[in-house]
């Protein structure tokens, strides 16, 4: 461990050495960025393209002569989707690191185990999670860019209102994700005077959820079927839907929508509804779209740069690095107060995932709005609404 | 009512045609050296991800499953060799860790060599499904069913007509016995991780279509192998398939009758119950005690 | 004879408080504070497994069931329901400590890989419980837990306190408190197993029928094993969740029991002070290899493989060895 | 007087196979009773049967004429019966003299506090147990490892410390299952002193040995067992004279 810090600490000589050489005229130390994903384990998918986002901004703001004319260094960790190491590691952002702001946190545990910490340490947060929790009640320290899976969940049941469906059988899965969006599905449709008539769960790492779907379909009055769940679970669950010929509308949440579920689901999929950012569709976005520009140069350098389908969870990365970037600007400095003043006032910033307005009572700032429902039609998400 | 058991049943046979697939790994290696192989669900996904990075290279299917299998069957071999041959004086707990270890390096590699997302391979046949008295079954999965039929035919006979295979039986009884007659236990124990990782393997290919495949989906199917294997009764072929098979079955059945939330618990009651009755697991030797 | 036990015991126990007083010297920060009181909690839980699979060779892959129930007791109960820290652990002990005991009669019984089995399927259960009971545990997102109080006096990494006089921040007050019981949990732990219990405990690895024949009840002695380990980790289990703060149900998973079970055998079996370097050396990896990036998972695979390979014994029983044999070379090449 | 143990029809069968069949005897306190018969023929297994490791499957033992037949080792050592093995049960992981020791285990009375908290009335029995242990150990003949591993010891020398564990748990009746297979002569002429000590000190004492030079010189009483059953029994003497063992065992 002492070998650890002290390499590390020579490699921030390293670089500090190597940024005073370059840059005489402006002998300004770096704004050090933390952030700590899971980009290895079960939740991979979520940290994998966030921490690539992440790097490709870092390095083109950079490029572009960086923030307050300090150039933006990104020290990053892979908490595996382990809530302790995430707490550990956000420890370490904090301690050691002393970093200026953290965006981070793929998943709501490891968000939500490191809120107390970065309260204490009052270091500004970006969460990169969804459940309600982390903004709701308000945390003075802690924001974040994916909208709220109670959004998602009162998005999918408008939809299947204006569609006359009020009795839907729901499939979550066990994983943090699945499990929040299913106590917040369950609450919305109760307040929507909507009637969940089958609740099954799978967990994360079931092969066949046929069963589970029989059960659904063997109940009576169902008119819908919801699958709230991330992974390759629902892809699954789209499989066995199309397998046991149910015709039921079925809808999925916002924890699939990339194009790579398409490809696990392929043909099965075909018809499905689910509540997503634009991004799965930046050319069917009408032209007077604020969020049009941006989502499509999102899209474009994300590909081009790593040569894989851009993902939303990739966004929120982007929309938490932009926000972060944005307050500093605002704040015309790194001082923890002001930049997470600044963060809390933000209005109107177009991101990709939505349009952003802070304030005191919503450190999120999205409305259900920002959520486009998408159909799958042809192999290819087609915008609905 | 009928149609609804028989799902259950379809779904259960299915999965549990994979944990038995495991489960005989498990066993081969555990009769040869008496070693729990944590390392067996790596095979499963070497074959799948294997198979899948090929084909989208352009190799034909087929090629590309008896390439994958061979790099399984590499695989096992290097494994006895290079960890567990090394090895040979620890204790059972040291051996259980060094596998552990092994399966996180296999995981590890795999994962920087084929990235994290899951992958999809395209069913055998068609896509299908075949409809028996209003239930559901998947083409693939009467693959999964007859591959496994194949396989385990093809163990008997390996285990009763080949001499490799008798010898492979007579070390797992006495070792020493065996070295005496002439066998080389140390080649034996080789032959067993590489058949271990063949079976690994062919089980990780034929449910790579049900269950797509992705680095890490070693881990799970790997420990469900295992969980079969010693409600069988470890050490036991009969054991390894009704073990794989039952369990499957209680899986789905609780899913569907029970509780989807506690279809596992349900699943590792069973074992616990299991093991109350009959400490050696279902079909497990019933060794007397020489003292 | 018996004075040497006791100064080899004692010699022991003096050293590590040593270690314990002088790792601050090379702390720098509450980051690192933290680190090294996770490791002194994670240690004396597996002080405690040790006994079970060290001493008396019964191997459990379920141990994080009871640290994790231990932890989600302590959460709920100070949490949820506001009771002081000290009942709330010590009552969760108690619990746990029953459970252990009508679970582990029954298993107990069963030998080698059925035992581990066994053993793994509780653990399994007790997960899957605290992931799907949501309305107690919070299920998979975890639930907040206090900081940890006695007397109205909180214990928090996040305080200050004034102790004779002298100002210490809450993380160095923690880490006090960590140290002191992994030295308590060190003391038991060479108390049991330098005495008759330990003689009976030792035995039941040694030989089961040997000892059954002096008079041993076996089952008894496993049983009391079994609970006095899973007693230790449901004490460390309430303490672990205190000083993080928030859990989640992957403090009880099979993961969480492998790992418990990788510091038990790589640092030493049947060694107590070779089983708390095992946890430092697994807690600290994770921190170091992190700088390999997506390497980091293949590095660990590897380096656990190669040190059980070459080093079978664990590390500090070779460490040791090795030690020993050079000084006594020395003092033969002397002579 | 009645007798301190007692076999009356014992029957054990493995699958099909009777290994102990119909075997009757009685052993007086204070006698050395030897069982003997050529390999095979049931003796480990009678022995087993006797100390609880097995459970009969037809007959009864009773020890002080109380019914054991299917009471645990452990509850028969606690009645003052106690064993060596064949194959040594020696715990490899403790010291020699801690294997002595562990033969007290049923003289020690602390509790769990006592022993967590390493109290004075702990130390105190401990020290007892340990002179005890060491006086043993000197005993049996094998005192010059009262320091050392169990591992560290020659194979005669375990031997000894197997005997010495079981005299620590101050036996009514102790069985010994070959003590001497394995010994050169000196070493064998040693251990028949050793037996002849122990039945002085009153010590009830059950052999099954090889050694017909060693059974014939020390043994009160013989049992001749051939496949698992009772061929004769008697003293020395008679069995000597008895045609059956001649021809089957010794004439052979």
């Amino acid at each position: 461990m002492l070998k650890t810090m002290m390499r590390r600490a020579g490699k921030c000589a390293a670089v500090a050495a190597a940024g005073l050489m370059m840059m005489s005229a402006q002998a300004a130390e770096p704004i050090k960025i933390g952030s700590f994903l899971s980009v290895t384990g079960p939740a991979s998918f979520l940290g994998d393209p966030e921490l690539k986002t992440l790097e490709m901004y870092v390095e083109k703001i950079n490029e572009e002569g960086g923030v307050l004319g300090r150039q933006l260094e990104l020290i990053h960790y892979d908490d595996v989707g382990n809530a302790s190491s995430a707490r550990n590691f956000a420890s370490r952002l904090i301690r050691s690191d002393q970093v200026d702001i953290i965006v981070g946190g793929s998943t709501t545990g490891a968000t939500m185990a490191a809120v107390p910490l970065i309260e204490q340490a009052e270091v500004p947060f970006i969460s990169l999670a969804g459940a309600v929790v982390i903004t709701d009640p308000v945390k003075k320290w802690v924001f974040k860019t994916p909208q709220t899976d109670r959004m998602a969940a009162e998005r999918i049941l408008t939809d299947m209102k204006e569609r006359g469906i009020t009795k839907f059988g729901l499939i979550s899965g066990t994983g943090g994700f699945g499990s929040s969006g299913r106590s917040q599905t369950l609450e919305v449709a109760e307040k929507m005077g909507m009637e969940v008539v089958a609740d099954v769960t799978y967990s994360g790492s079931d092969t066949d959820m046929t069963a589970q779907l029989t059960n659904i379909r063997n109940t009576k009055g169902v008119e819908a079927v919801l699958n709230f769940g991330f992974g390759q679970g629902p892809a699954i669950v789209t499989r066995n839907y199309d397998q046991l010929g149910m015709e039921l509308p079925f809808y999925q949440s916002h924890g699939v929508a990339s194009d790579s579920f398409l490809e696990l689901a392929g043909s099965s999929a075909e018809g499905l509804r689910l509540p997503a950012s634009p991004l799965l569709v930046p050319d069917s976005l009408p032209d007077d779209d604020p969020q049009k520009d941006v989502v499509q140069n999102y899209k474009a350098e994300y590909e081009a740069r790593w040569d894989s389908k851009v993902s939303t969870f990739g966004a929120y990365a982007y929309d938490g690095l932009m926000l972060a970037v944005r307050a500093m600007e605002e704040a015309g400095s790194t001082d923890p107060e002001a930049v997470r003043n600044a963060l809390e006032n933000i209005k109107g910033y177009v991101g990709v995932t939505g349009v952003f307005n802070m304030s005191p009572d919503d450190h999120n700032g999205l409305d259900p709005e920002s959520f486009r429902i998408l159909e799958v039609q042809n192999g290819e998400w087609k915008l609905i609404d | 009512m009928l149609a609804e058991f028989l799902q259950y049943l379809f779904t259960g046979i299915t999965i549990g045609a994979t944990y038995a697939l495991i489960a005989l790994g498990f066993t081969l290696i555990y009769n040869a050296s008496h070693v729990i192989n944590f390392a067996q669900g790596e095979f499963l996904m070497i074959g799948g991800m294997a198979t899948v990075s090929l084909t989208a290279m352009g190799v034909p299917m087929v090629l590309a499953i008896v390439l994958a299998i061979i790099l399984a069957g590499i695989l096992g071999i290097a494994l006895q060799r290079f960890a567990i041959a090394p090895a040979k004086q620890a204790d059972v707990v040291t051996l259980i860790i060094i596998t552990i270890g092994a399966s996180i390096f296999i995981r590890g590699i795999a994962q920087v060599v084929w990235g994290k997302e899951y992958h999809v391979m395209q069913n055998f046949s068609s896509d299908e499904p075949i409809r028996v008295f209003g239930a559901v079954l998947n083409s693939q999965s009467l693959w999964v069913l007859g591959v496994g039929a194949v396989v385990v035919v093809a163990l008997v006979l390996f285990f009763t007509k080949t001499l490799t295979g008798k010898a492979i039986l007579a070390t797992s009884m006495n070792k020493e016995a065996a070295r005496l007659v002439g066998v080389r236990t140390q080649m034996v124990l080789m032959l067993a991780f590489l058949v271990s990782a063949l079976l690994g393997s062919v089980a990780g290919i034929v449910v790579a279509p049900i269950t797509f495949t992705s680095y890490d989906i070693g881990i799970i199917l790997g420990l469900k192998g295992f969980v079969a294997a010693a409600i069988g009764g470890l050490g036991s072929g009969v054991g390894a398939v009704v073990g794989g098979l039952a369990l499957g079955i209680v899986e789905a059945m609780a899913a569907g009758y029970i509780s989807s939330d506690y279809k596992d618990a349900v699943a590792f009651s069973m074992i616990l119950l299991v093991l109350f009755f009959m400490p050696r697991g279902l079909f497990g030797p019933k060794v007397v005690e020489r003292v | 004879m018996l004075n040497r036990f006791m100064q080899s015991r004692l010699r022991g126990l003096v050293f590590l408080a040593l270690i314990l007083v002088i790792i601050p010297a090379f702390l720098s920060n509450s980051f690192q504070y933290g680190m090294v009181t996770q490791i002194a909690i994670l240690a004396a839980t597996v002080v405690g497994l040790n006994l079970l699979v060290g001493f008396a060779g019964q191997i459990s892959l379920g141990h994080a069931g009871f640290f994790g129930l231990g932890a989600y007791f302590t959460g709920i109960a100070t949490g949820t329901y506001g009771w002081p820290s000290v009942p709330a652990l010590l009552v969760g002990a108690i619990m746990v400590g029953i459970i252990a005991w009508v679970v582990g009669r029954p298993i107990l019984r069963l030998k080698g890989h059925y035992l581990s089995m066994a053993t793994l399927a509780v653990g399994f259960i007790i997960a899957i419980i605290l992931n799907n009971e949501r309305a107690l545990t919070g299920g998979p997102d975890g639930m907040p837990v206090p900081a940890f109080e006695v007397f109205g006096w909180e214990l928090s990494s996040f305080a200050r306190y004034s102790l004779f006089g002298l100002e210490i921040e809450g993380f160095e007050a923690w880490y006090i408190f960590a140290s002191v019981i992994l030295l308590v949990a060190v003391w038991f732990a060479l108390n049991l197993i330098e005495s008759p219990i330990g003689r009976a405990l030792r035995s039941v690895h040694g030989s089961e029928v040997a000892a059954s024949v002096v008079g041993v009840n076996t089952a008894k002695y496993k049983s009391l094993v079994f609970v006095i380990s899973a007693i230790y980790a449901s004490l460390m289990g309430s303490l672990y969740a205190h000083f993080l703060g928030f859990i989640t149900p992957a403090v009880a998973s099979f993961e969480f029991s492998i790992l418990f079970i990788t510091m038990v055998v790589l640092g030493g079996m049947g060694s107590t002070f070779g089983v708390i370097l095992g946890a430092a050396v697994l807690t600290l990896l994770p921190q170091v290899l992190a700088d390999f990036q997506e390497l980091e998972t293949v590095m660990f695979g590897l380096i656990l493989m190669l040190t059980m390979i070459f080093m079978p014994k664990g590390l500090l029983p070779t460490l040791t060895a090795i030690v020993s044999k050079r000084m006594r070379k020395k003092a033969g090449g002397e002579a | 007087m009645t007798a301190l143990v007692e076999v009356k029809g014992l029957d054990k069968a493995f699958g099909g196979v009777h290994a102990v069949e119909g075997v009757s005897f009685a052993v007086e306190a204070g006698q050395v009773y030897s069982v003997i018969g050529p390999n095979g023929a049931g003796k480990t297994t009678l022995f087993n049967l006797i100390t609880g490791l097995y459970v009969p499957t037809k007959g009864e033992v009773r020890l002080n004429g109380e019914n054991t037949t299917k009471l645990e080792p452990n509850q028969l050592a606690e009645r003052g019966m106690c064993r060596t093995f064949q194959q040594m049960q020696i715990c490899m992981n403790m010291t020699a003299i801690e294997n002595v020791m562990l033969g007290r285990h049923l003289q020690f009375k602390s509790s769990l506090f006592t022993t967590l908290f390493r109290l004075p009335a702990l130390l105190r029995d401990e020290k007892t147990a340990y002179k005890r242990a060491a006086d043993l150990m000197e005993y049996v003949g094998c005192g010059e490892y009262v320091g050392a591993e169990a591992s560290a010891m020659s194979y005669g020398a375990l031997k000894r410390l197997e005997i010495a564990r079981a005299l620590a748990a101050e036996p009514k009746v102790i069985l010994l299952d070959e003590p001497a297979a394995g010994l050169n002569a000196t070493e064998t002429a040693a251990l028949e002193d050793l037996i002849r000590k122990i039945a002085d000190q009153g010590i009830t004492v059950m052999l099954v040995e090889h050694d017909m030079k060693l059974v014939m010189g020390i043994s009160d009483r013989l049992l001749v067992l051939n496949y698992g059953r009772v061929l004769a029994e008697g003293t020395p003497e008679e069995i000597r004279q008895n045609p059956d063992v001649i021809a089957a065992y010794l004439g052979g």
